[in-house]
């Protein structure tokens, strides 16, 4: 069970660090930060499970998203001035 | 099954700072720094398991009736995971401000602190 | 390893292991449906695992879960609308396929605990899951029309 | 430096990292051995305590230092951020348009909003029995108030958020905790102590002295600083615009 | 009076939470006493406590006493060193308080408390890591004190280099943090414990070292080295230090950056020097090369430097590497001098950044050949500079000269050659720009397209350029000098130093500690070095500042994180392969 659990994690991060693009990679990571918690969960640590949940699969992607939507919607100083 | 869990989390450390050192994009940079940090709680959690514990949270188990894991551990965890997303915030705060003042996001076309 | 277990591997071995698969790999559309689902596929995964090591207190986990996968899944969709209205995903199948696995989860946890608080936690955290996701996948899929502005 | 060489040198440094790691790893106890001298100290001290949940215990009572810590790294990089995403002097609000939301997501956003509130109350009150605490259930919270972002629109949100309110907030809850401590030093025993209040009764929600008391400190910190934070992020996002000319 | 060492921490972050939740109606005036009046509280409870640490004092928060010599709580540390970075570290936030009193641009709007409190929260954090006794409390002040630095680095984001320069400096240090979390990791999988005494024990106990110990060693220094700028980990200081604002840098440069040179001393002296750690020949062999050509390179990159405060990082580097090799040689003296040296570089280095500040604020550029002969008017603030550069040379009377002093007499050999070429080196640079900004000496420099950064472009820190500069500006320094020629100086002080290292560490040794001649004589050596150096630069530019030898070293610093990741692991690596024979051995 527990092994099951670190694969996945172990797949999941690489996959996370593979994804280039921001965007993807916020999505990645969610499903990281979920993964993450159900090993926590294995190893018998809810209490941490708990507080990744809340990190990795909502707070961290929230972020992610939000810094990707504002660096994108800032005009590219050389192309379209607004 | 002895070393697994160490070598995933070294695995997830030394991955997280590939990708660092790799990045095209600070954003995803900042991405991979979490990745990083995933590494630390793996190997904290791996190093306080028990075989066969359960976890030491009494609210629905006797004390003394099952052989439980170190908690000492999952307090430090659940600091370091914390301290990740607060960090994780700042950098963002500062990838914001780098993009609206250099136009970009590629570490490669920031070049003026050189020499 | 007793059953529960068992099940909760082959949950999260099949299930969430193809949803990695789906979210690592191919255009946007699929990976945000793959995440959508890996939520719900992780819920049950806790479920089933709370369940196996007897533990009801662990059943706090899969009601945040329950709570926060959607709320995540739906700001996705929000703040990726423009890239997703122009290719929307539709996952119908695997929607229900896992709709089926979390239900039967649920029912089957139900059935082990027997009624009292825990079942009424149970069940509002499986209402929420099963419902959380259909929204969150239909606000993928732009079956709600574009959400525009901010 | 191009990026042939770079990946030489992470290549060269993740080798000789990588069969450092591997050799250290071998040399570890076995995954899952029975020595945690600590840990069963630490789970001696917190049932002495009355404390249900040891994780709360360690993180309350016997390393409470670290989480005086740990919650001022929040506070700090709280304010770093609002200092860092402040308004500069090139920049303007632009409103942005009422969003247009299908009545299901609006509905289902309504519905959940005081479920996953109460839930997020629920985990920090019942900090130190069940898994969660302040930090866990304060996340939660935040997050649950800004389903009305989802659910409504951003004016929605902002109108249940007097960000200056939150802001105090979290400074006070801050305070809160350092001031618990220093009482403990005002009685003359070491800072932190908790040998003020009684212990209370095993597992029930005022067991635990001071434990519980911190806990509330810390939900209250959390909630505050993730509402300030997103908010902060969400500004940056949606209003605050760059003139035009830069 | 050990249940007040906790307070060090507590109080700061009192003042700060309540800066912040009153901030929105105090005015900025009232918000800026109250942060000095709690900071110098601070300090003046360090200063208490250091006077009453012999003997050393420990307190267990929480009052979890040990039972049998074991405790399940955290135990802090009320000894000399401890205590006396405590103390320096609220000397220097006081000094930096007072300095940007009515200096910056009006803050945030409706958030006047907010630099003041992050201030409060980085002597919080400092005065943190320098008491703690356990090793995962370290790392959470280490990272407290980081997540304040950085913000405090990226203070102006209307600069591009300070938001581009707090970010690189963010990811390297938050890097560095999580290799040292690992090295905890491993520690305690080894050990079970999280006290650093403890863990010493335990270690010992456990028999010779192995790949494990190894391993952790390489983790834990990794992170401290990263945070004391070591060569190859010191890409993020130049870039960071450089672009700070002012007051920022006289505390990153004058005492966060010696803190990890602490944090190393402390950590292999309780942990790793027993006879389960690292055998002492090869701790000896990897802080003393890598501290060596931190020195080295630091020099060299210093002379290159025409961006001011750039020229004061990269001296900071080298006098880092100084620091280095002097705890490198693992000898009571050593420790003493360096000490000694510790403090009196925080002086002068300090005083040092606030005079470039008022540079800065007065002429709207810290560009060396741009102010050339500009500040001719400054008289005080030259004659400022000029002694302060003197000082980092290690002229007597200063304190820098005694621990110098003291230092070169127990490494020895070559190392006494590196230390009087590195600071005259260092030390010429600062006086060359003197020479050059406050008397207009020599040619004006010629431009050329080099690979560096300048130093023009750069904002002043307030509303408008200075015309007058205000009493504070130059009284911090004035301070500020004073002290550090005082740590010389004054008659015993040294004494009590050394007392207060000794005891805490070292073996338990006591050594004495004062002027000779020869530490006098080699002081002056340097001084005078110096000097030469940069009359010859001033009046013959082409000889001195070929740049073309220099280049390669210069590329490598790209300003790409990317690089300095990759260098990060690489320095990990280095420091595993330089400490690896002993545990083979063994």
């Amino acid at each position: 069970m527990i092994a099951v659990a670190l694969l996945l994690v172990a797949a999941s991060a690489t996959a996370a660090v593979a994804t280039r693009d921001p965007a993807r990679q916020a999505l990645v990571l969610s499903v990281l930060g979920v993964v993450l918690a159900v090993l926590f969960t294995t190893l018998q640590a809810p209490d941490v499970g708990l507080s990744q949940l809340a990190v990795g699969a909502a707070l961290t992607p929230l972020l992610l998203l939000l810094t990707v939507r504002k660096v994108r919607r800032r005009p590219r100083r050389e192309e379209d001035p607004r | 099954m002895d070393v697994l869990p160490y070598l995933v989390a070294g695995w997830v450390f030394l991955a997280g700072c590939y990708g660092l050192a790799t990045s095209r994009n600070l954003i995803h940079a900042v991405g991979c720094l979490s990745v990083c940090q995933a590494g630390t709680y793996v190997l904290l959690l791996a190093v306080g398991y028990r075989d066969g514990g359960t976890a030491p949270v009494f609210s629905d188990l006797k004390p003394g009736t099952r052989p439980v894991v170190d908690p000492v551990v999952q307090a430090l965890a659940l600091t370091d995971v914390v301290v990740g997303a607060t960090v994780t915030a700042l950098l963002l705060a500062l990838v914001v401000q780098v993009a609206k003042r250099h136009g970009t996001v590629d570490p490669d076309e920031l070049g003026e602190l050189r020499g | 390893m007793n059953g529960w277990l068992l099940a909760a591997a082959v949950v999260l071995t099949g299930g969430l292991g193809a949803a990695l698969w789906g979210v690592a790999t191919g255009p946007l559309r699929r990976r945000a449906v793959a995440q959508n689902l890996a939520t719900v596929l992780a819920g049950s995964g806790l479920l089933l695992l709370a369940q196996g090591y007897d533990r009801p207190s662990y059943l706090d986990l899969a009601l945040v879960l329950a709570l926060l996968g959607p709320v995540g899944t739906l700001v996705f969709a929000r703040l990726l609308a423009d890239d997703l209205a122009a290719d929307p995903p539709r996952a119908r199948a695997a929607t229900w396929a896992t709709v089926g696995v979390a239900a039967a989860t649920v029912a089957a946890v139900c059935a082990a605990t027997g009624p009292g608080r825990a079942m009424g936690k149970l069940l509002v955290t499986g209402a929420l899951l099963i419902g959380g996701n259909l929204i969150a996948s239909r606000a993928l899929s732009g079956g709600f029309g574009g959400v525009r502005g901010g | 430096m191009n990026r042939r060489m770079r990946l030489c040198l992470v290549a060269l440094g993740g080798a000789g990292l990588a069969a450092l790691f591997t050799a250290a790893f071998l040399r570890l106890p076995a995954f899952g051995g029975d020595r945690h001298p600590y840990g069963d100290r630490a789970v001696r001290a917190a049932l002495h305590r009355h404390t249900a949940n040891t994780i709360a215990s360690v993180n309350f009572d016997l390393r409470a230092f670290d989480t005086l810590g740990e919650t001022s790294i929040l506070f700090a990089s709280v304010l770093g951020c609002v200092v860092l995403l402040r308004q500069a002097r090139d920049e303007h609000r632009a409103r942005p348009e009422p969003a247009d939301v299908a009545p299901p997501v609006r509905r289902y956003a309504l519905l959940v909003l005081p479920v996953a509130v109460l839930t997020g109350l629920y985990v920090v009150a019942h900090g130190q029995l069940s898994p969660g605490g302040g930090f866990q259930g304060g996340v939660v919270t935040a997050t649950a108030l800004h389903l009305l972002y989802l659910g409504a629109d951003y004016h929605a949100l902002e109108r249940v958020r007097p960000l200056g309110a939150y802001e105090a907030g979290d400074a006070l809850a801050v305070s809160a905790y350092v001031v618990t401590g220093l009482a403990a030093v005002l009685a003359g025993t070491a800072f932190l102590a908790n040998t003020l209040l009684p212990y209370g009764t095993f597992n029930t929600l005022s067991s635990g002295g001071t434990v519980p008391l911190l806990n509330a400190a810390v939900g209250m910190e959390v909630a505050c600083a993730v509402v300030v934070l997103l908010a902060r992020f969400l500004d940056q996002a949606v209003e605050i615009e760059e003139d035009s000319g830069k | 009076m050990h249940h007040l060492i906790p307070l060090l921490v507590a109080v700061p972050l009192l003042g700060a939470g309540l800066l912040v939740a009153g901030g929105r109606r105090l005015p900025r005036p009232a918000a800026e006493t109250v942060a000095c009046a709690v900071s110098g509280g601070t300090a003046a409870l360090a200063l208490v406590l250091l006077l009453n640490s012999s003997p050393p004092m420990v307190e267990w928060v929480g009052g979890w006493r040990p039972v049998d010599g074991f405790s399940v709580g955290i135990v802090v540390l009320g000894d000399g060193p401890g205590l006396g970075m405590a103390a320096l570290a609220s000397l220097l936030t006081l000094a930096a308080l007072v300095y940007s009193w009515h200096y910056f641009d009006e803050p945030p709007r409706r958030h006047a408390g907010s630099f003041p409190a992050l201030m409060l929260l980085f002597q919080a954090g400092m005065c943190g890591f320098a008491i703690a006794g356990d090793l995962f409390n370290a790392f959470v002040y280490f990272e407290l004190m980081s997540v304040v630095a950085y913000a405090l680095t990226g203070y102006r984001i209307d600069e591009p280099r300070a938001v581009q320069g707090a970010l690189t400096f963010a990811v390297v240090n938050s890097l560095g943090a999580y290799a040292l979390l690992m090295g905890i990791g491993l520690l305690y999988g080894r050990t079970g414990e999280l006290a650093m005494t403890r863990i010493g024990r335990a270690l010992d106990a456990h028999g010779a070292p192995d790949a494990l110990v190894l391993a952790a060693f390489v983790l834990v220094l990794t992170g401290l080295l990263v945070k004391s700028a070591a060569v190859p980990f010191h890409f993020w200081l130049p870039d960071a230090h450089a672009v700070a604002p002012t007051p920022v840098c006289m505390l990153l440069s004058g005492v966060m950056v010696e803190l990890g040179v602490y944090g190393v001393w402390r950590v292999y002296g309780t942990v790793f020097a027993g006879p389960g750690g690292v055998p002492a020949p090869d701790a000896q062999r990897a802080l003393l090369v890598l501290g060596a050509l931190t020195a080295a390179v630091g020099a060299v990159m210093c002379w290159y430097q025409r961006h001011i405060k750039r020229l004061l990082a990269y001296s900071t580097v080298a006098h880092t590497g100084l620091f280095l090799v002097g705890i490198g040689v693992l000898k009571p003296e050593a420790d003493d001098g360096t000490a000694l040296y510790v403090l009196g570089h925080a002086g002068v280095k300090a005083a040092l950044f606030a005079l470039a500040g008022i540079l800065l604020d007065r002429y709207g550029s810290l560009d060396e050949h741009v102010l050339h002969g500009r500040a001719r008017a400054l008289k005080g603030v030259a004659a400022m500079f000029a002694l302060a550069a003197l000082g980092l040379a290690g002229l007597p009377p200063f304190g820098t000269a005694l621990g110098k002093a003291v230092t070169e007499e127990a490494v020895g050999g070559p190392f006494t050659a590196l230390y009087v070429a590195v600071s005259a080196v260092t030390a010429g640079a600062v006086l060359r720009v003197a020479a050059r900004v406050f008397l207009g000496l020599g040619p004006k420099p010629r431009e050329s397209a080099a690979y560096e950064t300048t130093g023009s472009g750069e904002r002043p820190e307030t509303r408008q350029r200075l015309t007058r500069v205000p009493d504070t500006m130059t009284a911090v320094p004035a301070v500020l000098l004073a002290a550090a020629v005082a740590a010389g100086a004054a008659p015993g002080f040294a004494g009590v130093v050394a007392d207060a290292v000794n005891t805490a560490g070292s073996g338990g040794v006591r050594v004495a500690v004062h002027w000779t001649r020869a530490g006098v004589l080699l002081g002056l050596l340097s001084a005078l070095l110096a000097t030469g150096l940069a009359a010859l630069a001033v009046t013959r530019p082409a000889l001195l500042s070929a740049p073309d030898r220099a280049l390669p070293l210069r590329r490598l610093q790209s300003g790409h994180v990317g690089d300095y990741v990759a260098w990060l692991l690489v320095g990990a690596a280095v420091l595993g392969a330089l400490a690896l024979p002993g545990v083979l051995g063994g």
